[in-house]
């Protein structure tokens, strides 16, 4: 390495004066020394490159403006297929993220504004008539349960569940064991009954307690 | 100081080049020219500092209490995590980036700063679009896009300020007395040259004239994630590339390395915007050749980290004694890990957990924190006593802020990062319920990670509270230096 | 490289690479994508928002709501947004052409909310959850919008659009809480989002 | 599923046709007039007589200058 001059370092003011010191010189001149490039890492360039272009052609389907699915030029399994889940899993599923909104997470509900579902004589209901109804098309007016009274109103599902997710979540409401509940599950079948039973409903707005108490328990098979 | 600077207008006449050569610039003579400036661009950089980092603290708190300071419209959380992401990017990030890339410029160029009073009502403008800017997204005209939330009046502003400075560095460019270009020259041409292009287009294809439906997406993240890798990044480099070198006095280990780094880097940084959109609305193509993009990325990382590391092997130890070079090296190596992290966060089967969790905000402060801002700290370090030819009043102060930042950044990524791909297994998992107060639900399981974070805010803030100290407390220093010279100019000064 | 028209040219070039594959290309494959028209509705899809739904957007926009609430349901088999009954399929860029600024949004610290309207259709939740989260969802971390609503004493009768809270969040006797304009604009506008109509592309 | 032509041949025109060109021709050019033969003397351009090779330029301001251990 060149020779490196020592500066007088002048008193000063602590300031970094010795540090830029005022008379310059010619530049010295830089040795040729280059060092070449080594080999792993033109290799891991290679690789780099390879992949690229594998994984380009292989997940980009074709370059269509509407194709979404990067595996579907491959005409390989589909993955985008919900897996099939035993319908108490999903009904919990469908519970945590629907129904807890309002009668919360631990079916107690909100006093005064959204009524318990645990230990409910409607959940509990020898027959599913009433409580399919009420999913399907709501409810509103004052309505009593386990003795105390709600005027609340109850949104209806219709549209935004199918018949098999609205069995799943009552068969689950129905047979919750931490909450105590064996009452009968629900098959897609009833509510599929009850639906087309109950088809122009929507148009006359949401079930009434009332309404409900005067239908029976048990729907005659269609 | 700097006689004889030549007029803008000859500026443009190409047979001007030799009569500036004779007048021997001094590296002292440089520094004085763009004091003026730098002081400007530094003093607004503490001060959106400082703003940025209460604006990120109390978003940080509103993350798990939820009541404070809730009642407040211009308070609420929505707006104050716009306001920190556009005080600490456009306001301190983009002030430093601008000093620091004007001083290099000067340094490399070998020539004094010219007609800095140009630059200096550039950076008063700037700094004023940004303050409108953040006021405006407080009083709710925020644009609702993410990275270019400053609503429609203030943007403008920004884009002239930012295009006089950027003319002011090609113009210091163009009467360079070094012919030969070093390393960090390409990156700052590629940062000055690439930010226009950037903020236009992404003015004018979403807010002036939107596109139609999810090409506003596209527009959006080829915007946002360029604006960190071809105009943050390169000028973080570039800074490095310098003042590694400089502090050591060593030259860069492999120069041939840092042209493969510096064109890897341009051909493929700018094309892996859209693994922000993994799994979203957009063709599966385009998000594949970001995907693809975001991969190749290793090489320029590999290639600049490899650069750095073996310029800095042997000399470690000097660590103890310069605190420009733990910053920067701080900074340095933390660019490996940001990048590295962000491959990962790339690929489709680690973006379908990381994607919408504190993954990705945790890998955003190690880009613009860990990277970038120390980076910055490191270079305010070297360029103010050369500037204004004072040292640093106090290096209790400087190591505080060291060590502050440094582990107050540990203490906000690791948690988060660990903190937001715990949260994203639990969100894929359907059977983990999203809310549930007494469960182990996605919400209530992330809260420890958020109030380790607020901590860490904190430790930021103490840090940031010493650099403004010392910033204040030398250019004081300078000021009262300055009054006393002209009091008694006899005194031969340089 | 000591040339710098040179480095001018590359870096000129790869920037407009990228502006031609991520900006140019998809505004040529998307950018005239046309509505569809729903067979048994004969409606068009997707609609055009309603006035006061699209100030509702306004205050969603200004308020910063997708810094926590996305938009965009990712497929079946990637990630549980499906099983999270978050939408009943995955959404395609038809689903947003009337959207002025797209708001996909890049984090889920609270739940996506492209099918909102579908699954959760009650106004009066809708206000009593933006006035207070803790009254439907307690332990969320979502900060209360009390100011997008007006406590005031109770007039000759209390207002059709008092909100009915429970005891410990209800004002004290004599006053009742109203929600101002931009509050019932919001909750119409999350009540049209709804991603529900059966596209082509979305299987 | 048929590829949607118009974006391909943007595509594959713009970035595997004429980018890569240019970037060659450039190479070429830049290989002719000696870019890369003084690499290390650029990687050196930054010194000079104030801050030569071989000596720290920056230490806290209550480290005296000669503390720091020199260069061999």
């Amino acid at each position: 390495m060149n020779q490196t001059r020592d500066h007088n370092m002048a008193a000063t003011t602590g300031g970094v004066e010795d540090l830029a010191p005022a008379d310059p010189r010619e530049h010295i001149e830089p040795t040729e020394a280059e060092r070449p490039l080594s080999l792993w890492f033109v290799t891991f360039l290679c690789v780099c490159f390879g992949w690229g272009g594998y994984y380009m052609q292989r997940y980009s389907a074709d370059y269509g403006a509407l194709s979404y699915d990067e595996n579907a030029g491959l005409g390989g399994a589909k993955t985008n297929v919900v897996k099939q889940v035993d319908p108490y899993v999903l009904g919990r599923r469908l519970f945590e993220s629907v129904c807890a909104r309002c009668h919360q997470p631990d079916g107690q509900g909100v006093a005064g504004q959204y009524p318990p579902l645990v230990g409910s004589e409607w959940v509990l209901a020898p027959g599913p008539a009433r409580l399919i109804r009420i999913v399907l098309d709501g409810l509103q007016g004052p309505i009593t349960v386990k003795g105390v009274a709600y005027n609340n109103n109850m949104t209806p599902h219709r549209d935004a569940l199918t018949d098999a997710q609205i069995a799943a979540v009552l068969t689950y409401l129905r047979t919750q064991k931490d909450w105590g509940h064996n009452a009968a599950p629900v098959t897609p079948e009833e509510v599929a009954a009850i639906r087309s039973k109950t088809k122009d409903r929507a148009a006359l707005g949401a079930w009434t307690a009332a309404e409900l108490l005067a239908l029976p328990e048990h729907e005659p098979a269609p | 100081m700097s006689t004889g600077s030549p007029s803008i207008l000859r500026s443009f006449s190409p047979a001007y080049t030799e009569d500036v050569a004779q007048q021997r610039a001094l590296l002292a003579e440089i520094d004085t020219s763009c004091r003026g400036t730098l002081l400007l661009f530094f003093g607004a950089a503490v001060v959106w500092l400082l703003i940025g980092t209460v604006f990120g603290l109390t978003a940080s708190l509103k993350l798990h209490w939820p009541n404070f300071l809730a009642d407040t419209a211009w308070l609420t959380f929505g707006r104050v995590r716009p306001a920190h992401l556009n005080a600490v990017a456009f306001g301190f990030a983009s002030n430093a980036a601008l000093a620091v890339s004007l001083w290099l410029l000067c340094r490399l160029c070998r020539v004094p700063l010219m007609h800095a009073w140009v630059a200096n009502i550039a950076g008063v403008a700037w700094n004023l679009g940004v303050a409108i800017g953040i006021a405006g997204i407080l009083a709710g005209d925020s644009t609702g896009i993410e990275w270019l939330e400053i609503p429609g009046y203030a943007s403008p502003l920004l884009f002239v300020s930012y295009a006089l400075i950027a003319i002011w560095g090609v113009i210091t460019f163009r009467f360079r007395r070094e012919r030969r270009l070093y390393v960090s020259q390409w990156y700052l041409l590629a940062a000055l040259f690439c930010f226009p292009w950037l903020y236009s287009v992404a003015q004018i294809l979403l807010i002036l004239e939107p596109v139609r439906g999810v090409v506003q997406a596209a527009v959006n993240w080829w915007f946002g994630h360029n604006v960190l890798g071809l105009w943050f990044t390169p000028i973080g480099i570039a800074a490095i590339y310098y003042f590694i070198p400089k502090v050591l006095g060593v030259p860069v280990y492999k120069y041939s390395l840092s042209l493969i780094g510096f064109w890897s880097l341009a051909l493929f940084y700018n094309w892996n915007g859209m693994h922000h959109l993994v799994g979203g609305p957009l063709p599966a193509w385009l998000i594949t050749v970001s995907i693809v993009a975001s991969v190749m990325m290793t090489i320029p990382v590999v290639t600049v980290g490899l650069n750095h590391h073996f310029t800095m092997w042997g000399h470690f130890h000097k660590l103890k004694h310069s605190p420009v070079l733990r910053f920067m090296v701080f900074g340095g190596m933390s660019y490996t890990v940001t990048s590295l992290h962000g491959v990962l966060l790339s690929l489709r089967s680690v973006s379908e957990v990381t994607h919408f969790t504190h993954s990705t905000v945790a890998h955003a402060h190690t880009g613009m924190y860990a990277f970038f801002t120390m980076v910055m700290f490191g270079a305010i370090y070297y360029i103010v006593p050369r500037i204004t030819q004072l040292a640093w009043p106090s290096a209790r102060l400087i190591r505080i802020h060291f060590w502050a930042s440094a582990l107050g950044i540990l203490l906000y990524i690791v948690p988060l990062a660990i903190g937001g791909t715990l949260q994203g297994m639990a969100m894929i998992n359907p059977d983990v319920p999203f809310l549930a107060p007494d469960k182990y639900s996605v919400v209530t399981m992330t809260l420890p990670y958020l109030k380790v974070r607020s901590v860490s805010g904190f430790i930021i803030l103490v840090g940031h509270l010493a650099f403004a100290t010392s910033f204040v407390w030398i250019v004081a220093r300078w000021l009262k230096a300055a009054r006393h010279r002209q009091a008694s100019p006899t005194t031969s000064h340089v | 490289m000591n040339y710098a028209p040179l480095v001018f040219l590359g870096v000129f070039l790869t920037l407009a690479s990228s502006w031609v594959g991520l900006v140019l290309a998809p505004q040529l494959q998307l950018g005239r994508q046309q509505e569809v028209k729903v067979e048994e509705t004969s409606e068009v899809y997707p609609p055009v928002r309603p006035g006061l739904a699209q100030r509702g957007m306004e205050v969603y926009k200004a308020n910063g709501c997708i810094y926590c609430h996305s938009q965009q349901v990712r497929p079946p088999g990637f990630g549980a947004d499906i099983e999270r009954n978050w939408g009943q399929r995955r959404t395609v860029a038809r689903d947003y052409l009337h959207d002025k600024p797209v708001m996909l949004g890049t984090m889920r610290t609270g739940p996506d909310l492209t099918n909102i309207g579908v699954r959760q259709t009650s106004i009066q939740w809708h206000l009593q959850h933006l006035y207070d989260p803790q009254i439907t969802s307690k332990g969320s971390i979502m900060p209360p919008f009390r100011f997008l609503f007006e406590k005031r004493k109770i007039g000759a009768k209390p207002s059709p659009d008092a909100l009915a809270l429970p005891r410990e969040f209800a004002p004290e006797p004599g006053y009742e809480i109203v929600p101002k304009p931009e509050a019932k604009a919001l909750v119409q506008y999350l009540l049209s989002l709804k991603a529900n109509v059966p596209l082509p592309e979305a299987e | 599923m048929r590829p949607d032509m118009s974006v391909v041949w943007i595509l594959f025109v713009s970035s595997v046709i004429v980018l890569p060109a240019v970037a060659l021709l450039a190479l070429r050019w830049a290989l002719r007039n000696g870019e890369f033969k003084h690499l290390q003397k650029t990687a050196l351009s930054i010194f000079d007589e104030e801050e030569p090779v071989g000596r720290m330029t920056d230490r806290f301001p209550d480290e005296p200058q000669g503390s720091q251990a020199h260069e061999p």
